[in-house]
């Protein structure tokens, strides 16, 4: 494992600054009721979670996680006009938008997609595992899972799969403090969460501040050599969420102590600007690169913006049909017939 | 009686609340019921007013959540147990169907298990595939177990401190498109207001056509009736209220008088409710039957996000009148 | 041809023995099927030949077991998962229904999931109410997901080789009762007899009344016919094979010349099988409808551990043929 | 806690022998088709296990297990005639006949039962613990729970639950080297399963040879009284089967590196034997006193099939539908007639 080069913290910090305007600009865009819905977990505050722990990975490596999916898509390199289209539920968003943004995916990338099932994803992410195993591929699965998932029967039975098939995950545990509105400490009997990894036989690289993706990097780098080689570990991130949960999260505007909270992370432990921090100190004044970076990231979005909005949406039953079958069509349409008291 | 408009969830909470009041050993244990005040504000105020003894967040862990209510009602307690929505009670199919049903029947009733399952239930707010049923007819199809779904506010309320007051596993489900639709309840009446289990109700009176629906249902079928009143056709409205066990006696009663059905449901089609209320009044009601009863149901497909083609997979009014007019 | 009698769990190990065979990618999990070799000895011999690469136990982790063929299948395997009896797949249930059946559906087609999960249903042999169940018709309520339940060998033969084939993700349901039931099967035949999804087959032609079944039930529609043609009642039956995709033309085509229909299930009565069947022909063969669609299934209660009343719910042939005498 | 006294191991004793001795006499019964079904699994090598521990309870504590329950049952002072009834499916048994050799309980000792679903007890322990936190009341729910059903979401959601809210259980894996056929090294990823207990920081008490009714009983004390005043505890019981796992169970004719296993547990680790040898050096000969538990266990066994096979079995509809509800026989009747095709 290589220091990261200026280069790829230049490259980084182009991710992050897309990932907070994007996702800013989604929330700004929901709150117009230009996105709808009822679900919209944005990864504001998540930025060097996602950007250091995909760093050290090859294109061939696998990538799997829940709803709070957009960064990991943005950072795969989908393309922003596609996401955001599939906010707003278009037909050239990137699941068409049938799946909006709990279920982005990028087969190409090996982008196995967003989950909307809390620890539905974990067992996935095993098969996809045991596929490279099967096949004598080293390529590894990197997994994102939340805090207040890994209390869930999911998680146990796939990390233990892992542990006794020997596969190639890295288990990420995103831990942001809050499954929702319980804190780890009200859901979890370990909240040392990283310790979970005991109960497997698992390797275990700890807790790693996921504020600072210099220092997520270079456990994720470990991590990944150790998966490619010998079989599943486990890290535990700790981070933070600036939106809450989703866009139906009220606590922050109720309780005093999160909103303090929350302030004290924004102020103290702000990722892009420990980024920004790491960059000059080690290679001086990159201003004009970041703002060069910061100006693309508004355009970019803005340009999704346009494209989203003027993108067509699904319409009418091929489209509701589409894609429930692989081929045979027929079938469902004959099965669908069946009592939707339409002919 | 002078009756005031009342939110569906201001009337389920106001039923839980009471039955809290009323019996100590009534509590309420879920995901984010207490200091979240309930994701569906149904459990608003609870923490303060009964504090974390009786108000229990549970960690994201369906498995026990299903499982920990019957424990807790085999040993004396009365759980009112939460599934946020009612499709993570997929996820304690085996607590509810094969350990809360059978545990009476199986040690020959040694044992009850008195306790409630809530779930949020029902979609079409683009909340995608996974988080878009209305499973009852799933969970109903399973002796042991009681299901109710009311359809307005005061059923809910009667209907909900009966199952809280049963000795018997009650699954509730409670449609999210109802809670905040408001509906008359009088100002005061007494607190043991209780609904009969299995009791259905004729929500309104017709002769040319009957509409069998539960839930949300109920309300497709009352707006359909408002405008099959139009071109002069009388829709009687019958509300089975529960699933299991089923008062098919007044869907006769209904369908002797109208010798026509469609059911209104908002699952989806095969295996599901209209299956079997058509199965049994074909069965039951054959020398009376003048038409085939109709379906009218969720789209055959896994629910899409996207708005417009969400809205063409939903059931409403008008997909209930145009079944109707294929008959009448 | 010459054929000879097989056990359907030799038909059926035969099956996913050649296509393990035929396509590298087709691999084995689920408890107890390497060491133990099946513990209905379907996999028998499987570890010796194929390997633990490919014949893989599990621990008792259903979830993951339904879980992980997913993300098998999504990443290019074609993984044929064992639930060791179906009442566990309630585990599952999440995983089958909100995954393996969805994923394709909300990424638009990005995706697929070719996976077979096969499963051993059915009671009668004193397993007790929790695993007791013969639950297809849940299962098959959900779009995404093909269910097939052979009746015999030569069907369980040729279902099993197109499901693994197949690129949907296929629910394949195995009856207990019928593994050691001899069935004929050509001494020697095409390897890639397969037989299409969603086809059914009329397992024994009759002018009076149609029997509509699947899986076991077809043996006892077949004993009950038998029986009623001492009666001179010729019984035409149906056996649908698979409850998703419905083959319901093959019943309508039926029911057109018997204008009678009895529906004969293992499972329990409500919500189930027989509902949607009885509702979908009274819907579309009104006109042809002679008497009421009778129902025969399992007892409306947990089932018990004790013989006789254990078969006093069991479907029978007499139960049939009862039924039948109920409308002819 | 106090070492066992000598009336205390004479009755330990009284109650292996008696369990021995009703196991293989199901055994040889289920050989001879007098007792039916495909699932009978004996306590025959487990006794120490239960015996021991259950020594450490009181009257109003709680007790739960799985499908391997019979031993448990008798422990419990429940008669063997009503348990032996039960096996065959009569109306004077346990469970009406209704439960069969999965399902046996008895509420007057606070015995909820076994259960047959892997793993599916577990919550059901919790709660019922919960409700002695609720109440105030400083019982404590014994749970066995087998090695297998560890790997299971039952498992980790259950312990993560007691830990949370302090919940009075005794957690007692009995590891008995087996799942059906699958050793505990293919099935766990962590081996040494009282480990576990690290992922949901709950106290363990680490691994006892459960073959040895005076080790098990003085760790189990402890357990419980640790569960009394604190919280949720884990054991780990290595122990052994003698029987297989169940009737099912065919692998110990066709392995010879399993019987050969058995063989060595049954000459060096018998937990019978094990007791009368603690007992003699303690307190000398005790023979005649040990020979009358024999035989009194012959006895009661014998009395016990006499009774059941006298006994009639549960026949008609109203024994079929009975106890499906409470009350309201009237609601399953009607739906009981659909679709059953009987009137
Ligand atoms: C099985 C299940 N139960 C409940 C929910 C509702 N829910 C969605 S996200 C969430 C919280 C998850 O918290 P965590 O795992 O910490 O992830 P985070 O949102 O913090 O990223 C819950 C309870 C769900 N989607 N699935
Ligand atoms: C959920 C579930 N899956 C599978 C089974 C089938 N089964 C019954 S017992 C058993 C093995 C359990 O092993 P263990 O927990 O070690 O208990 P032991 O039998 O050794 O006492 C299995 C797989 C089941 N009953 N429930
Ligand atoms: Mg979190
Ligand atoms: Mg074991």
């Amino acid at each position: 494992m290589r220091s990261p080069t200026k280069a790829m913290l230049l490259d980084w910090y182009r991710q992050m600054v897309l990932i907070r305007e994007f996702e800013e600009t989604c929330h700004r865009l929901y709150e117009e009721k230009r996105i709808t819905g009822v679900y919209l977990h944005l990864y504001s505050g998540h930025e060097a979670s996602g950007v250091g722990s995909m760093a050290a990975l090859r294109e061939s490596d696998h990538v799997i996680t829940a709803y709070r999916d957009h960064g990991i898509a943005l950072i795969l390199g989908m393309d922003p006009k596609a996401l955001m289209a599939e906010m707003m539920g278009k037909k050239t968003g990137s699941s068409g938008g049938k799946g909006g943004s709990m279920h982005l995916a990028s087969k190409e990338h090996n982008f196995w997609g967003g989950y909307a099932i809390v620890g539905g994803h974990l067992p996935l992410a095993a098969g996809i595992a045991l596929e490279a195993r099967y096949n004598g591929k080293d390529d590894v699965t990197m997994t994102y899972v939340g805090d207040g998932a890994t209390n869930n029967g999911y998680f146990h039975e796939s990390l233990n799969m892992s542990a006794i098939w020997d596969l190639p995950v890295v288990w990420i545990i995103e831990n942001n403090g809050y499954g929702m509105g319980t804190e780890v400490e009200r859901a979890s009997g370990q909240t040392e969460l990283h310790r979970k990894a005991e109960a497997y036989g698992i390797k275990s690289l700890g807790r790693v501040d996921a504020q600072n993706a210099v220092e997520v990097y270079t456990v994720a780098s470990k991590a990944v050599e150790y998966a490619r080689q010998q079989g599943p570990v486990l890290i535990e991130h700790v981070t933070y969420r600036y939106r809450g949960h989703g866009v139906s999260d009220k606590q922050y505007d109720a309780r005093d102590d999160m909103s303090a909270e929350l302030k004290e992370w924004m102020e103290l432990r702000e990722p892009i600007k420990i980024l920004r921090d790491c960059i000059e100190s080690e290679h001086g004044d990159m201003s004009p690169v970041l703002a060069e970076h910061e100006a693309t990231a508004r355009r970019l979005v803005a340009e999704a913006v346009e494209f989203a909005e003027a993108s067509p949406l699904p319409s009418g039953y091929d489209d509701l049909l589409r894609n429930t079958y692989v081929g045979s069509e027929s079938v469902y349409k004959s099965d669908f017939s069946v009592g939707a008291g339409i002919d | 009686m002078p009756a005031r408009n009342v939110a569906m969830r201001e009337a389920i909470r106001r039923a839980l609340r009471e039955e809290m009041q009323r019996d100590e050993s009534v509590f309420v244990m879920g995901e984010e019921v207490a200091w979240w005040q309930g994701t569906h504000r149904v459990t608003r105020g609870f923490l303060e007013e009964f504090g974390e003894r009786r108000v229990r967040d549970t960690p994201i862990s369906e498995m026990a959540i299903g499982g920990m209510a019957v424990g807790a009602a085999l040993a004396g307690l009365r759980p009112v147990a939460e599934f946020m929505t009612i499709n993570f009670a997929f996820l304690a199919l085996d607590a509810i169907a094969n350990h809360a049903a059978k545990v009476r029947y199986f040690f020959d009733g040694m044992m009850t298990a008195p306790l409630v399952y809530r779930a949020a239930s029902g979609w079409g707010n683009q909340a995608t595939a996974s988080h878009s049923h209305a499973p009852e007819p799933i969970f109903a199809h399973f002796p042991g177990l009681f299901v109710g779904c009311p359809s307005n506010s005061l059923d809910a309320y009667g209907m909900l401190k009966t199952a809280i007051r049963d000795d018997n596993p009650v699954l509730f489900s409670e449609s999210i498109a109802l809670y905040p639709k408001p509906s008359p309840m009088p100002d005061e009446f007494d607190e043991d207001y209780l609904l009969p289990i299995g009791k259905g109700d004729i929500k309104r009176e017709g002769k040319d056509v009957t509409l069998v629906a539960y839930s949300r249902g109920v309300d497709w079928a009352l707006q359909a009736a408002r405008l099959l009143e139009r071109d002069g056709v009388e829709a009687e409205v019958v509300d089975l209220r529960w699933l299991r066990p089923l008062d098919m006696d007044l869907v006769y009663k209904s369908f002797k008088k109208t010798n026509r059905c469609v059911i209104v449901e908002e699952s989806l089609p095969l295996y599901s409710f209209g299956s079997e209320i058509a199965a049994l009044v074909q069965e039951n009601m054959f020398d009376y039957m003048d038409a085939p009863i109709k379906r009218v149901a969720a789209a055959d497909v896994p629910l899409p996000y996207s708005k417009e083609i969400e809205l063409l997979a939903l059931p409403d009014a008008q997909k209930v009148v145009n079944a109707v007019k294929e008959i009448v």
